[in-house]
């Protein structure tokens, strides 16, 4: 997988739709499932807390065009505190 | 003697564990009376954890802390929380690296965690400050608090615990 | 996109309290994935919002009824279906989906089930199963496999736990599914299923409680969880209802999947007008 | 007509459309008047699993709108009380039924009792008030169903009517006046559309009586109802003031109306010195001594109590400044007179029996006879 | 150890080898005590599926000879009332432990409350007497849980434990006596081998004190228990007298022995004009605004009520005799004041809360000032 | 023989509480008939007759506790089965059988049944089912069939009935039967069989309630019940047990016969001890 | 007028239709107060089955029948159980056939059973009895009673009931 | 059946035991099943009744020697008002 993430990004251009992620830092618990389970490792825990202490997800370095917009962080976020929306330009 | 004291952090620092062995020990073998009370429920879970001590010569009728005298803060949310709370001219303890005390207050840091982290175990932080704490107050014999500690614990933890114990208590 | 872009509310905020937010369950917690993808349903469904209602026992899957900012009823510890049997029958065009835990509604609450389903009464329930009672800090439920460890079980649940779609199905239940807390697209789209079909309807939600059941039993957090559902879960195909008892610690298949999807008469009360 | 049946039909004169129940005796034939009943009015007759389903689907009905309603018997009653003590907090207006057997426990099934007195006040846990009516006939038991479910709507909160076998069981004359003439008080209901942005606020009080109006589910309000100590706004609160204020509220919403809510009935009690208190089916016989002892000149009145609870205090206090003695006659070992002691603030000469059988208008009276030194 | 536990280890150091049970804030720390004691003591610690099993399975524990307990809070004894009043039918002796949290309904799961107090006496349908105890202390938790199950085998009946979130979960020293110097009071049991022919009357009570010996299962006497009214065989009998005299027994066989009951403890009672009366974890506050009070030269004193039932009416009444004001001070909106002002024939000062946090001595210190006249 | 001897006590009064007979059973009624084949199974265990115990709930059913000579407890309505498992936990010693009706053990007791049979508790247990709650008066039970008539169905039952064997095996029971009080014989047989094993019992007894549901739905008396079960009752042999559900006024079989036989491990409280 | 008015018989025989015949006719054409009550319970079942009836011309209290004036036997069973309830002096009125009166007994008798059977209808033994009573009675009009039948019976059972009324009220 | 039942007694004299009815009449509820599933159709209801009005089995005419202590009447009687012994004799 980290292979194929790794793939020159115009390669999908075409084909996939492009996400920008949305976070509310305040819900996140932490619970790293979005980290873990979106397709395209798009994010990773950030070194800053929030309020509770919680180290919220950002979006990982050499990610910042992989989001497919697939909505599979926004599923699994047990806290409502992340979603994407499909990028514009 | 009427003394409130007040621990307090997060969820999963053992601050339970932490008054537990204060009580004991002051109960037990300071031959004082012993309160301890915590906040319960589905609200602290996670969140902010305390651990409330009245220790007293004489019979303790209510057994909840109102003002502190001493405040034992290991997260910033606690002390931020609780400072407040207790007299102004407590005694303020704090986990130096986990707390920032506000401008004008006079505390007694000791780096708990970091210490604790030093010897390969991070949950003993709660242990050090105890020591800490009783080098701190002197009102409790150090053997007090290490046979709280002996008869606190599996015994296949003490020898830890009491390590840490001695670290809070030596840590100058 | 070079950051994610903070904000301060949700799109499906609209379908919560969102003043209430962030809610009470902890960091890795399932009932939070559960409760998104029925009010994901909640406004996929075409059905007005003001004609869903969401009824509740006790424990932390019941607190989902205080998120959703729809009629929202938070009752009595295991007695959610019989609470949304009388708004039912009171108010038929209601659409009344029970929303609770496995010990809620097959401990206290196993005698409402089972007759729910006998009668198929017109509720939809969605039972969040996290293999305890997670509320009130770790005891065994009806649905710890046996050996488990929980506060009430230290040694060991020395109990057998329930096959809830078996016992489903053989109560009398039409509709009768489960999925886990990954499978999220799955989960929102049988919820859907549940609404455009009349009668009663069982969702079994399998889900992390990382701090009363996944602690003790060698589960890490919530991730890890997810990552067991990932390797073991296999829709069930022709798989027989008995087979369906699940053990976590053991390793083999979860089955998941829809199991039971028949047509029975809809329980209406005697009507002699109509 | 019998009082289960009057009782049944005084429900359905007052609207009710809503009847979950589980069978016991004597209470079962309020449940087969409503299962015969319902079906030709369009409305829900559901035999539940249990009592325990039973107030709960009730209290869903409710909430849903409708005037609903339960029936049993004590222990029957002993299961619905942690879910009575629910509609006390979701403050949904519903009536249960309790004909009353000999008890404890399963007791005498088919006999007559009056001992669920205090658990109807105090039965599910914690600190709540409750209002309850004692029929005395079956024509009360029309009559009395009517006012629960009216008061059960005027002050938003489950209603007792607690009623006993012999009064269940007993055929006599009921008038069943004309629907239009029959007392409506409706349910208080919200006056504004649902708030377009934040809460409805479902659990905040009318400053005059305390009573909020209720929305119903399916209207758009939104609400949430939670058995959680709770806001004005239903959201929980788990704080020991949110607790105070709410528990207060909906203790004092019936207290300060007790005057509105209680019901006595009296019999000479002008010239009294001596008054008999009583209720349901016993006030039957208490009447009957109180008269032989009047006609005999002793300076007797009687004072039944057609309301229960909330317990008019006031009243006894009152009548206390001009009363000798009190006499109070129920089938149980001594419950109204704990209140009637309490009120007037000295022992009450009890006539008591634990059930099974009437009590015999002679025991009053011979009670009546040695209170009057005669 | 905290109050939860000291009940726990209480129970087993009376000797109580079955605990059946479902966890409810904030008593679960008692079931998972069990949990962890009972399999090194080869008792028994059994789940069930919901609190009606609960206590349903200590009952057929009790009849099978065992010490048995549940313990349970509100909602979960709410629960349990149906089958309470089978246990004092049946007279099976038990302990049911109430660890009392802020009321009605959900209300405060984790917070206290002590809002059961007419609950636990009146809560089951009929007429029957209770024996209640409230602890104050963890070690009281410990001493009081074996007087509790002491007292049910000596009057052969259930018995409640009072306790409340504040005590449940507070830590103290807690002294646990050896086995040997614990009092142990035995169930009073068959004296006589299983008779030949005819039935064992299992039911026939000791004149002395009105209590029958317990013969248990498996040992032969064939008897017959029953919750329906019965004679002194056990067998059903649908009288109304029968069911007088059992239900009348039932209850004196309590009443009588108030005295042998009663447990009080009182603090400057002696010269006291004003009495404050407190129970459980309110006792503490009452305790130091009374020392206050007194230092500041009030005429104060203590009456704390450690047996809450049978009440303590002839002390009561006793101590009306001589003191000006009652003050009564609970967590709720006026429980045991109701029985004060009973027995003392006078309104009494309620310093009340519904719940959620204890009463401050401050607010018990001014009601003392105020009836003081300061 | 040329006349039947008159005599003023059965065999069987050495096991019953003779001096309450007659018992207060309808004439008709099966109740009687199961009660015999019990009180035959106790002679002829084997087991020391103060080793069993009967406990009962409510209903006439349930009255069946007060007329065996054993140790014998009337309990409440629906709460026989943990009554039960308290006396035998209690005291493994015993040979604890719940005798009691199916309103009282299905409706207000079908949480405990189900309970008991995932933990496999070693009780045993008989229910009568007699498609009716006789004792209130012929009120609809969950095993009422649909459509059928009750004095709480006067226009016919609109609740499906539960399929008790399949409902049980799906809740976690070892051992199920169904006989009716025609099958005396073989239900005597069965009952010593589930005394033989350890575990979680269950027997369903199909019986003649000729007051409550007899006289309602065209089955003129206990007679008639007995013939019909003559006709259609059908030894089940390799038939699902989906197939088990019954409808006496629909002419298809009434399946009978032992439906399952395994072995699960019984419950035991955790015991470090032994 | 206060009298009271004992019906037995066994299960079946209709004693409380009877029972509420006469009720109604009193209390709704007979312009007098009625009050009926009936032994429940298990422990009734197939045996012994009363009405009692308690009629007036002022509010009854007291619901129960204490000692019969007037008692209606319509089985064995019950003629020897509840004769001796009613007042001496009492009017009996029993079923010839079903019922052998004690020897010093004055009663007022009626196959009422084998003229039902005459009619083909076991069943209307109970409402023929009804008719016999208002007749020796004499304190309710016969139309009262007509009428009571009327609107207590589903519609197709009326022309039956009136006749064996008719019947028991003409029989000599 | 019946043509079977009158087949002459000693030809199954060898092979099945013969059967004593006793009756406890006062127990009897008159229910028939005892008369109803006799195999040999030993039984008829009397015309006698007891205490309560029931009309308890007797013998059959004709029957006297038919029974074969099967004990099926003791068995299927709700009464416990009917068995049998072996006839002695
Ligand atoms: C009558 C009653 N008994 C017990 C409780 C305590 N209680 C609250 S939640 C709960 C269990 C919840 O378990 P589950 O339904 O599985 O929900 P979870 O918390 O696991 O989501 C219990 C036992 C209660 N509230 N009421
Ligand atoms: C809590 C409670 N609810 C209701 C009743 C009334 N009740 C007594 S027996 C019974 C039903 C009995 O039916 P079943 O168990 O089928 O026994 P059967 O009489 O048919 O043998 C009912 C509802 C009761 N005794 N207790
Ligand atoms: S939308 Fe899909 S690809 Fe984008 S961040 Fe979320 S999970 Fe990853
Ligand atoms: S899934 Fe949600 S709560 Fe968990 S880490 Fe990601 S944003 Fe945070
Ligand atoms: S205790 Fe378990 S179920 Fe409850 S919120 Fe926490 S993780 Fe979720
Ligand atoms: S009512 Fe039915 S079950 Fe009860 S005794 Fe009569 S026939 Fe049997
Ligand atoms: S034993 Fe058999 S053959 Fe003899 S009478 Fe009884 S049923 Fe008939
Ligand atoms: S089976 Fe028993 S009760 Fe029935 S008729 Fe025969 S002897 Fe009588
Ligand atoms: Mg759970
Ligand atoms: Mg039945």
């Amino acid at each position: 997988m980290k292979a194929f993430a790794r793939t020159p990004l115009n390669l999908e251009k075409m084909k996939t739709p492009q996400g920008q992620v949305y976070l509310i830092p305040e819900r996140c618990k932490g619970c790293g499932l979005c980290i873990e389970f979106c397709p395209r490792e798009v994010l990773r825990e950030s070194a800053a807390i929030n309020a509770k202490g919680y180290h919220f997800p950002e979006i990982a370095p050499g990610k910042e065009t992989s989001c497919v917009h697939c909505q599979f962080c926004t599923m699994i976020c047990p806290e409502f505190a992340i979603y994407t929306e499909e990028a514009t330009g | 003697m009427y003394t409130e004291i007040r621990l307090a952090g997060f969820g999963g620092q053992g601050i339970g564990l932490a008054g537990v062995l204060l009580g004991r020990a002051a109960a037990l073998y300071g031959g004082l009376e012993a309160v301890m009370t915590q906040a319960y429920g589905p609200e602290a879970r996670g969140g902010a954890s305390s651990a409330n001590l009245v220790l007293a010569d004489e019979p303790i009728d209510y057994p909840f802390v109102q003002q502190p005298d001493i405040l034992v803060a290991m997260s910033q949310e606690a002390y931020t929380k609780f400072r407040p709370t207790a007299k102004p001219e407590a005694l303020v303890l704090i986990d130096t690296e986990l707390v920032t005390p506000f401008a004008e207050d006079v505390v007694q840091a000791i780096p708990a965690t970091r210490l604790a982290e030093g010897m390969g175990r991070r949950i003993v932080a709660n242990v050090i400050m105890v020591g800490f704490f009783t080098r701190q107050t002197g009102f409790l014999a150090r053997e007090a608090v290490e046979q709280a500690v002996r008869e606190s614990l599996r015994p296949k933890l003490v020898p830890l615990n009491l390590k840490a114990l001695a670290i809070g208590y030596e840590y100058e | 996109m070079t950051q994610a872009i903070v904000v301060d509310s949700h799109p499906l905020d609209q379908i919560l309290r969102a003043d209430r937010m962030p809610h009470i369950f902890c960091p890795g917690c399932g009932i939070g994935i559960a409760m998104r993808c029925y009010a994901q349903a909640l406004l996929e469904s075409g059905i007005p919002q003001q004609r869903h209602v969401v009824v509740s026992g006790i424990g932390c899957t019941g607190r989902v009824a205080g998120y959703i900012a729809i009629d929202s009823y938070h009752t009595t510890h295991g007695r959610a279906i019989p609470f949304a049997t009388g708004l039912k029958l009171a108010n038929p065009n209601l659409m009344v989906t029970v929303f609770s835990g496995d010990g809620d509604l097959a401990a206290i609450g196993g005698n409402h089930l089972i007759h729910a389903a006998r009668r198929n009464v017109d509720i939809k329930v969605i039972c969040v199963n996290n293999f305890n009672y997670g509320m009130t800090g770790g005891q065994c439920a009806p649905t710890t496999p046996l050996g488990a460890i929980a506060t009430t079980a230290p040694y060991g649940n020395p109990e057998q736990p329930f096959n809830l779609p078996y016992l489903l199905v053989a109560a009398g239940a039409g509709y009768v599914s489960r999925w886990t807390t990954l499978h999220v697209r799955q989960l929102k789209q049988d919820i859907l299923r549940c609404f455009a079909r009349p009668g009663f309807t069982f969702i079994e939600v399998l889900s992390a409680c990382p701090v009363g059941f996944g602690k003790s039993n060698s589960i890490a957090d919530g991730l890890e969880e997810l990552q067991l559902y990932r390797e073991r879960c296999v829709i069930a195909d022709g798989v027989p209802l008995e087979e369906m008892g699940i053990d976590l610690r053991e390793n083999r298949p979860i089955y998941i999947g829809n199991f039971i999807d028949r047509d029975l008469p809809v329980y209406h009360p005697v009507s002699l007008t109509t | 007509m019998h009082g289960d049946e009057a009782c049944a039909e005084g429900a359905i004169a007052a609207g009710c459309r809503f009847f979950a129940g589980y069978p016991i005796t004597p209470s079962t034939e309020i449940a087969e008047r409503f299962a015969q009943r319902m079906p030709e009015l369009g409305g829900v007759f559901i035999q539940m699993e249990d009592e325990l389903a039973s107030i709960a689907a009730v209290l869903g009905a409710s909430a849903a709108g409708a005037r609903a309603m339960t029936a049993t018997s004590g222990p029957g009653l002993s299961l619905m009380l942690e879910n009575l003590g629910l509609g006390v907090m979701l403050e949904l207006p519903c009536v249960i039924v309790d004909i009353q057997r000999g008890a404890p426990s399963t007791g005498l099934p088919t006999m007559v009792g009056q001992a669920d007195v205090m658990q109807a006040r105090w039965g599910s846990h914690g600190n709540y008030s409750i209002i309850a009516y004692a029929p005395w006939s079956p024509q009360e038991a029309f009559d009395l169903t009517v006012l629960c479910f009216n008061m059960a709507d005027r002050f938003r909160t489950p209603v007792v009517l607690l009623g006993d076998e012999v009064i269940g069981h007993m055929m006599e004359r009921v008038v069943i006046p004309p629907a239009e003439q029959l007392p409506r008080w409706e349910r208080k209901r919200p006056t504004t559309p649902p708030p377009t942005a934040g809460p409805y606020r479902a659990f905040e009080p009318d400053p005059d009586d305390l009573v909020p109006p209720l929305p119903h589910a399916g209207e758009g309000y939104r609400v949430h109802f939670t058995g959680l100590t709770h806001d004005e706004r239903g959201y929980p609160d788990m704080s020991g003031e949110a607790h105070h204020v709410l528990v207060t509220r909906l203790n004092e919403k019936i207290d300060r109306h007790v005057e509105e809510i209680t019901r006595l009935e009296d019999y000479g009690l002008e010239d009294a010195r001596i008054v008999v208190v009583s209720f349901g089916c016993t006030a039957r016989s208490a009447r009957r001594a109180v008269r032989e002892a009047r006609a005999r000149g002793i300076p007797v009145g009687l004072l039944r109590l057609v309301s229960l609870w909330p317990f008019p205090e006031a009243v006894l206090r009152e009548l206390a400044q001009r009363v000798d003695t009190f006499i109070v006659a129920e089938m149980n070992l001594g419950q109204v007179r704990l209140e009637v002691e309490r009120c007037s603030g000295r022992p009450a000469v009890g006539v008591h029996h634990a059930g099974g059988e009437m009590i015999h208008p002679e025991q009053i009276l011979q009670a009546i006879l040695r209170s009057a030194g005669r």
